[in-house]
């Protein structure tokens, strides 16, 4: 399967373990990754706070050059905020004529242009998860993450793509839950799967942005998570670098490590650790990964929330039947 | 042909009547204009404009030009046709003119109300008015067609809506079928505890009437069936319907309920004890259902599903059960039908943040209805999912799924009065407890139900104004733990507040039915956006459909209280009963015809009639309308390939001159037209 | 249509719908629910609730609106939209808020002066080099606002990220970055923006 | 009428193909009554007559005057103006007159296509210079002048006023001489005409009345083209996917296309009351279209009905094959249409 | 009005559903364009083709047929009628080189008054930017002389 292939300034440089990870893991799969040529930045989330229609328009340049370098190919990209940027405006100038409008009149003096619905934008979960799929995946699969307890966190932007259809529920997704699974790993049921890791408060209100963070490394404690497993750099940048900080601030002690999917993906595939960008990261990981046994564990991989069952039905639910 | 020459031919005297409707059309249409310019239009003998047209005096307007100026055609431009043509039609034949000879130009809801452009509503007036003007002198008297009514009603649906009709049109002497899906009549009433506002036990006044309803004389009960289909028209419905296999012979069976103590397959009683209990495979829905004998659920019985136990059958001492029944079609005729299929209960699943499903403590509101029953499966108890903790925090969350644009737009219209009645009820069974009530808006519009609010008020319960923005066990600070943390603006305060609590009850909203549509299909009804039964008139004729014979009532029209669908229910029947005692109705006489001299006989007519009303004479080998059957969608007449098929009030000549009358400003020099 | 457009001057409510191109044309329809407020991450530092916030839109308080730092603590991570039960384009609107904002030179009474400033510095880059650049950023960044907070940056968590080969030193630039500019050039005209 | 007391009869041709002429001499030896009755005064397909001559004549001359052919261009319609006024009863004689017929088809392109079609784009034309008729070229010995071309093909009562109709492609031999009898006898002995504008030698109704083949209700899954299929010779053809447009045209013919498996084509047009006989047949053949019900979703609903129109290669064409003239529309808009 | 070019729109609204659809837009006082003129059918399915080509012939620059929805029509199938004889016509006018835009279909309920109001916007707007029809000046206009009937009725 070929796709384009949309990096984001941070792939480069701070997120490289998850670039380095998911072409590892590309091969595998046969997965090709096409780099759209002379891409720019997405404005992340302080663009829209400036100037709107730029905004849109900075954005609109990569798809007007993905609408020109591929051919129907999805584009992938594998952060957070470039994804939600991407696939934004796009919806938004098929919505309003309005912006439609102005932004193409930008791209022209750039000798663009771009027609809203050309260029089809998902992120890389989704396309691991919906377009590979989970079967084959499994038969990658060399050596199981047995007894390593994973809680996935989605964060923000990738579940919640405002009234755009989103892949996965946007209050309780469960795509890398089943992902992980698949690669043998216990998912711990992550309450704040969805929450948001901060973003940029980290560096305009930091007080806000641990709380924020505390809040999500508590919870995964709580669960008794090994790791983090997360699909985006700015989480990934926030919840490790940052975990010092929050210690600090508030007296805690949480050490969990905090792993791109792709890295864990790679690891059951049996990829070594440092062809998938390990050690990359503040808060080792190494810790963890020594838990991961080569024994089927003997409990239910998905644990249930505590409770007895011998009291009233619960109400079934769809995937459960 | 010829005869509809000449009446072309001879001048027609029309009168033009422009109602200002107050301001509401005077507004923003130029009347003085629009009346000034149609006295212009040869046909028009008089042009006037009033004040309401549809006032006695207004309508006395009409009838004095009528005989006095001797008017032969009346056109009023007013509201829509739906509002008052009727009301003009029967003005203009008090005038002496058949009420057919009247056309009317909606410029209220298609003009003044559309723009607020004078102008341009004044041209568009002028249009519809002109337009008018010409179809009108083309009309021809009509007459309208009497049919017979059959005695005999349909009911479909054994709630408090079908079974408040069925005993007021059984109690006058009529005969009545009433069909329900279930194994028993009752309905959602049936399941719930006490009824707002005066607490009283909701079994206690039903029960009897299912009993009647199950004694009854006149009153056939088919439950555990289903209406399969229905033909003919108003006073001559055919109903076809299919009694489900309940694998019990009625007949022998005394209702004992041994069977139901011996069957050893427990099953979660999804259906009357909303999920929360448990019953067997051969079950009564409860202990009063009605009928009394049970009904053995294919799906859970062990014999089905591996040939083993019939326990039932040995046990049964009247050796009533039957694994090999069959589903039984039974065929009657009625001449009236009230739909009253009631609603379902909204899913809270489809919000995941309320954690309906994940979070064991979390409960529907039918689900807390069947705890705190005294015969629900907690014997009245209020406790936790693990069936025996008493909560010490309990959270009620108004209008789940309600009024939102993610789920349904409308306003439930009960949930905030039952969430009251939850919080007494569990301060009534738990005086320790605290509880919280989350509304956006708190709506209590009915007799004492603003006073029931009060005492909930002097009852102490926590009344926080804010729509729940999640329920989750995640907790963030002391105080949180091991319990479900509601999150909330309280927006009395401008506060984001966490309440933490054991047990939520979501209050959800009324949906209509999952298959609304195809019971519309089936009985020819209009559905709205949400699925809801469309009425005939959403203030004049709320029981009544667009369907000539067919009635709805109670929640399937809309949210209702059980007030108010009772109410409807007795509305129903009694306008069924009236349209009985008349014995015949008088159908409109819009209707097709088919001219033998022009037919060719070429049969393309003969399948294209969805009431089958076109027969072909092997005979004379022509095609033949059956007018008791028509109702007059003019299908037929537009597919007519040698325009042999007249459509009574809506022939072609009568649409084209309409046409050409809408189109007098931009078309050529006027024509005349073929009809 | 042919509406009649009235002579007055347009009410903040009006402006901010324009300011969102349309995204927010149904702000009015909010019945102040406080679904936005309880689902918000950061409200707890919020001085005005988003709900607070759209009424006092409607009642046209223009000053106490674009002085509140309600916006400047939005992290766009859209629950607000996701749940809003009138389908409101929130996070769209406290965009569109932040840009009136310092359009109005009001920012700094917000008492979140850092928010705009982090936002600026982070364009520069991207608007010079078409990418953006943490390292850069983040100095530059606080060198230019908060020296201290710098100090504590390069020592601190910066040089961690430095030796975990995850900065970049020289700012990466693109080859089409005049095409860039001129695009941009272009749709702040377009924008509204000099 | 001439000196001898013998009513005058004339007959003219506007943009046609001359079989109408055909179809009088087609009466067989009744043409030689025809010759007794009548002295023939204008009939430029048998007798050499001048436009002169015609001139000549006092008005309303001409007792009976079968005009056949289309209005094409506008020698077509000075003539029509011209015999109107020598003429006391003038006749639309065959479908050209009546309601366009053939030459109407170039109503379904523009006036510049079809000379285009005709003196450049077309196998059989040398035409190297793209020589195109001109309506005036100068020459030495002066000014040439052709008719003009016209935009629109007419019927006959598109341009003058018409007493009677007389359809088909051509009309039918025993129409025409029951026709010529009852004006014959009117002239003659004072015999009643019928009334003016009415459609004579044709009947009221369409042409499954007259014809024989069995028919049942139709539901049509889809349509055939000729070469496709071989008809049942006795059941009626539309309910076996052949085109007939027998339901929407006038009998008079005797039904002969289909007794023979050959759809009708309509060349009798319209029937009585009806005002655009290919929209009439269209709505039809629609309505008894097999394709989607209710029940189904939207875009599978469209899909099936799509497939189904589509087995109708070419609708105007078919429908309005001899009524185009006398359509509603009359006439494709212009610049688009080669349809 | 401004000096923009206002397009007449002839509306065959079917008695049950998008004539009351246009009856609640009124009601709910929804303002849209006021470019189009209904006529009321009893049934989407009543419209004979020759209704749409006579209001295209007589100076209608569109003409919108609306129906009640697949499976809610009043009578069962009538739509469904309609919408063959749509498609065919439709087929039939593009050889003739009418814009599509010109004749449009629509399924409103009787409770979907805004639908109906935005597609008689949307229409307006797309027959501003094809321009006026007024198919006797612009298409009979040279020597097509005014269109005369088989007979006079």
């Amino acid at each position: 399967m070929k796709f384009g292939y949309y990096p984001g300034c941070s792939i480069d440089r701070n997120a490289r373990s998850y670039h380095i990870s998911m072409m590892a893991i590309a091969e595998r799969l046969g997965l090709e990754f096409e780099e759209m040529e002379d891409w720019n930045c997405c404005g992340a989330t302080e663009y829209f706070a400036i100037n709107d229609i730029p905004a849109y328009t900075l954005v609109s340049r990569n798809l007007a050059l993905a609408s020109q370098q591929y051919s129907g190919e999805k584009l992938v990209a594998p952060c957070s905020a470039c994804f939600l940027n991407l696939k934004k405006t796009d919806h938004v100038m098929g919505e309003y004529k309005e912006i439609n409008q102005k932004v193409n009149t930008a791209l022209e003096a750039g000798g663009l242009a771009y027609q809203p619905g050309t260029v089809s934008v998902h992120h890389l979960l989704e396309v691991i998860v919906k377009d590979v799929g989970l079967e084959a995946i499994e038969e990658q699969v060399k050596k199981p993450l047995y007894e390593l307890r994973i809680a996935p966190y989605y964060g923000c932007m990738v579940p919640r793509p405002a009234d755009m259809e989103s892949f996965d529920d946007p209050e309780h997704p469960t795509s890398m839950d089943k992902l992980l699974e698949s690669l043998g790993a216990i998912v711990v049921d992550f309450p704040l799967k969805a929450q948001c890791c901060g973003g940029h408060m980290t560096q305009i209100s930091e007080e806000t942005a641990l709380e924020l963070l505390r809040r999500l490394l508590k919870n995964a404690d709580d669960y008794g998570a090994d790791m983090i497993s997360t699909l985006c750099p700015m989480c990934q940048l926030n919840l490790d670098a940052y975990q010092g900080a929050v210690n600090a601030h508030f007296g805690t002690d949480y050490n969990i490590p905090v792993i791109y999917f792709t890295q864990l993906i790679g690891l059951a595939f049996g990829i070594p650790e440092n062809e998938l960008g390990f050690g990359k990261e503040i808060v080792s990981a190494k810790p963890a990964l020594e838990k991961i046994s080569d024994e089927a564990p003997q409990e239910k991989k998905r644990r249930r929330r505590p409770g007895r069952r011998t009291g009233l039905p619960m109400p079934s639910m769809p995937e459960e039947g | 042909m010829e005869e509809k020459k000449e009446k072309t031919m001879q001048k027609e005297k029309v009168g033009v009547y422009i109602c200002h409707c107050g301001t509401n059309i005077a507004g923003t249409i130029d009347v003085e204009e629009v009346k000034n310019w149609a006295a212009k239009n040869p046909n028009v003998e008089v042009s006037r404009d009033y004040e309401f047209m549809c006032s006695n005096t207004g309508q006395e307007l009409i009838e004095n030009d009528i005989k006095e100026k001797g008017l032969t055609r009346i056109v009023v431009a007013s509201c829509s046709p739906h509002m008052h043509e009727k009301t003009f039609r029967n003005a203009t034949e008090r005038g002496g003119l058949n009420p057919f000879l009247f056309e009317m130009a909606n410029i209220r809801e298609h003009g003044s109300w559309a723009t607020n452009d004078k102008e341009a509503a004044t041209q568009k007036a002028k249009s519809l008015v002109n337009g008018a003007i010409e179809r009108v002198v083309h009309h021809e008297p009509l007459e309208k067609i009497p049919v017979e009514i059959n005695p005999n009603t349909l009911i479909v649906g054994g709630g408090i809506a079908g079974i408040t009709a069925a005993l007021e049109l059984a109690n006058a002497g009529n005969h009545v079928y009433l069909v329900e899906r279930e194994g028993t009549i009752g309905g959602h009433m049936a399941q719930l505890d006490k009824t707002f506002p005066t607490l009283d036990c909701s079994a206690c006044i039903l029960t009897p009437k299912m009993v009647d309803v199950g004694q009854h004389d006149n009153i056939t009960l088919l439950t555990y069936s289903e209406v399969e289909k229905v033909d003919g028209y108003i006073g001559n419905f055919e109903i076809t319907v299919r009694k489900k296999a309940r694998c019990v012979i009625e007949d022998l069976c005394t209702a004992c309920g041994i069977c139901e103590e011996k069957c050893p397959a427990q099953v979660v009683d999804e259906g009357y004890g909303a999920g929360l209990g448990y019953r067997k495979a051969i079950y009564r829905a409860f202990p009063q259902a009605v009928p009394g004998y049970p009904v053995l659920d294919k799906e859970n019985c062990i014999y089905f599903q591996t040939g083993k136990c019939r326990a039932c059958e040995k046990f049964c001492p009247t050796d009533a059960i039957d694994f090999e029944q069959e589903d039984e079609m039974l065929n009657f005729n009625v001449g009236n039908i009230i739909v009253a299929t009631g609603y379902d209960l909204f899913d809270p699943r489809r919000i995941p943040q309320y954690g309906y499903g994940r979070l064991e403590n979390v409960f529907t509101s039918l689900e807390f209805e069947r705890m705190v029953n005294a015969s629900g499966p907690t014997g009245g108890h209020i406790v936790l999912r693990d069936g025996e903790t008493k909560p010490e925090k309990v959270a009620i969350v108004h209008c789940v799924g309600s009024r939102d644009q993610n789920y349904n737009e409308y306003c439930s219209k009960v949930c905030c009065m039952y969430s009251l009645k939850f919080a007494h009820l569990v301060h009534e069974h738990l005086p320790e407890t605290e509880v919280f009530n989350f509304y956006i808006d708190m709506r209590t519009p009915g007799k004492g139900y603003e006073e029931f609010y009060h005492r909930l008020l002097k009852e102490d319960t926590h009344f926080i104004r804010g729509r729940v923005a999640e329920i989750t066990d995640a907790d963030h600070q002391p105080g949180e733990e091991g319990k479900l943390i509601v999150q909330v603006e309280n927006t009395l305060l401008g506060k984001q507040q966490r309440i933490p609590v054991d047990m939520v009850i979501l209050s959800a909203g009324i949906e209509a039915r999952e298959d609304a549509a195809q019971v519309a299909n089936l009985f020819k009804m209009g559905c709205d956006y949400d699925g809801f039964y469309n009425e005939r008139h959403p203030k004049l004729a709320p029981v009544a459909t667009m369907t000539d014979g067919v009635f709805i009532a109670g929640a399937c029209q809309g949210p209702k209280d059980i007030p108010e669908t009772v109410a409807q229910g007795g509305a129903a029947a009694s306008q069924i009963a009236s349209l009985i005692g008349q014995g015949t109705m008088m159908m409109e006489p819009v209707r097709a015809s088919i001219r033998e001299e022009d037919c060719s006989g070429c049969r393309i007519c003969n399948n294209l009639c969805p009431y089958n009303a076109i027969e072909y004479d092997e005979e004379k080998e022509v095609s033949k309308v059956i007018t008791a059957l028509c109702q007059g969608c003019g299908t037929c007449v537009a597919a007519c390939p040698s325009g042999a098929i007249d459509g009574a009030h809506f022939t072609n000549l009568q649409v084209m001159s309409e046409l050409q009358g809408l189109l007098w400003d931009v078309q050529p020099a006027p024509e005349k037209v073929t009809a | 249509m042919t509406q009649t457009l009235s002579a007055r001057a347009p009410s903040l409510f009006e402006e901010v719908v324009a300011e969102t191109s349309g995204l927010g044309e149904n702000l009015n329809t909010c019945i102040q629910c406080g679904t936005c407020g309880g689902s918000c991450p950061s409200g707890d530092d919020m001085d005005h609730t988003p709900r607070e916030i759209f009424a006092m839109i409607r009642e046209d308080m223009r000053e106490e609106v674009l002085t509140s730092n309600t916006p400047w603590y939005c992290v766009s991570c859209y629950y607000c939209v996701a749940r809003c039960p009138q389908d409101i384009h929130i996070t769209d609107i406290m965009y569109a808020l932040k840009r009136k904002a310092i359009e109005a030179g009001y920012y700094q009474k917000a008492g979140k002066d850092k928010a705009p400033e982090f936002s600026e510095t982070f364009i520069d880059f991207v608007e010079n080099n078409g990418r953006s650049f943490e390292l850069g950023l983040a100095t530059r960044y606080h060198l230019r606002y908060h020296p201290l907070d710098a100090f504590k940056m390069a020592t601190g968590m910066g040089l961690k990220l430095f030796t975990k080969g995850r900065m970049d030193l020289i700012p990466p630039k693109i080859e089409g970055i005049d095409q860039l500019k001129a695009i941009l050039k272009k749709s702040k005209e377009l924008g509204g923006e000099a | 009428m001439t000196e001898n007391g013998k009513p005058t009869l004339a007959m003219y041709w506007g943009a046609s193909c001359g079989g109408c002429e055909i179809s009088v001499l087609n009466i067989h030896e009744n043409i030689l009554t025809v010759d007794e009755i009548f002295d023939i005064v204008f009939f430029p397909c048998i007798a050499d007559f001048k436009y002169k001559d015609v001139e000549s004549y006092p008005d309303n001359y001409i007792d009976v005057c079968l005009f056949n052919g289309a209005i094409r261009n506008s020698e077509n319609e000075e003539m029509a103006h011209l015999l109107r006024e020598k003429s006391k009863v003038l006749v639309a004689y065959g479908s050209c007159a009546y309601e366009g017929c053939i030459p109407a088809l170039s109503n379904l392109t523009t006036k510049e296509a079809t000379l285009n079609k005709v003196y450049i784009d077309n196998p059989s034309i040398d035409n190297p210079k793209k020589t195109f008729p001109q309506t005036s070229t100068q020459m030495p010995e002066g000014e040439l002048t052709l008719p003009s071309f016209y935009h629109t093909v007419k019927a006959l009562d598109q341009v003058t006023d018409v007493d009677y109709y007389l359809p088909g492609c051509p009309p039918e031999p025993p129409q025409i001489w029951a026709v010529l009898q009852v004006i014959a006898g009117a002239l003659t002995e004072g015999k009643e005409l019928p009334p003016k504008g009415s459609v004579v030698g044709a009947g009221q109704t369409a042409v499954c009345d007259e014809c024989p083949l069995e028919k049942q209700e139709k539901t049509i899954a889809r349509f055939y083209r000729p070469y496709e299929i071989n008809p049942d010779p006795d059941i009626c053809l539309l309910e076996q996917g052949i085109m007939c447009m027998g339901p929407a045209t006038r009998s008079g013919c005797g039904a002969l296309c289909p007794s023979v498996g050959m759809g009708c084509r309509g060349c009798y047009g319209p029937t009585e009351g009806v005002e655009d006989q290919g929209a009439k047949m269209l709505s039809a053949i629609a309505s008894v279209l097999d394709a989607g019900d209710e029940t189904m979703e939207e875009d599978e609903l469209e899909a099936l009905i799509e497939e189904a129109v589509d087995t109708i290669a070419d609708p105007s064409g078919t429908f309005y094959r001899f009524s185009m003239a006398h359509s509603i529309l009359q006439r494709v808009k212009n610049g688009k249409g080669e349809g | 009005m401004s000096e923009q070019f206002e397009p007449v729109i002839v509306g065959f609204l079917c008695n049950w559903c998008s004539y009351r659809a246009a009856d609640l837009a009124g009601t709910s006082r929804i303002k849209y364009a006021p470019n189009m003129r209904a006529i009321r059918v009893m049934c989407s399915g009543r419209v004979d083709p020759q209704f749409v080509l006579k209001a295209l012939r007589n100076g209608a620059d569109g003409v919108l047929i609306a129906g009640c929805h697949p499976g809610e029509c009043h009578y069962v199938n009538g739509n469904i009628k309609a919408l063959r004889r749509y498609t065919m016509l439709k087929k039939t006018l593009d050889q003739w080189g009418i814009e599509e835009e010109r004749v449009q279909l629509l399924w409103a309920s009787a409770s979907e008054g805004t639908k109906l109001a935005e597609k008689v916007n949307s229409m307006t707007e797309e027959l501003r930017e094809l321009g006026p029809l007024r198919w006797h000046e612009k298409v009979l206009a040279d020597n097509g002389a005014a269109h005369v009937p088989v007979k006079e009725a």
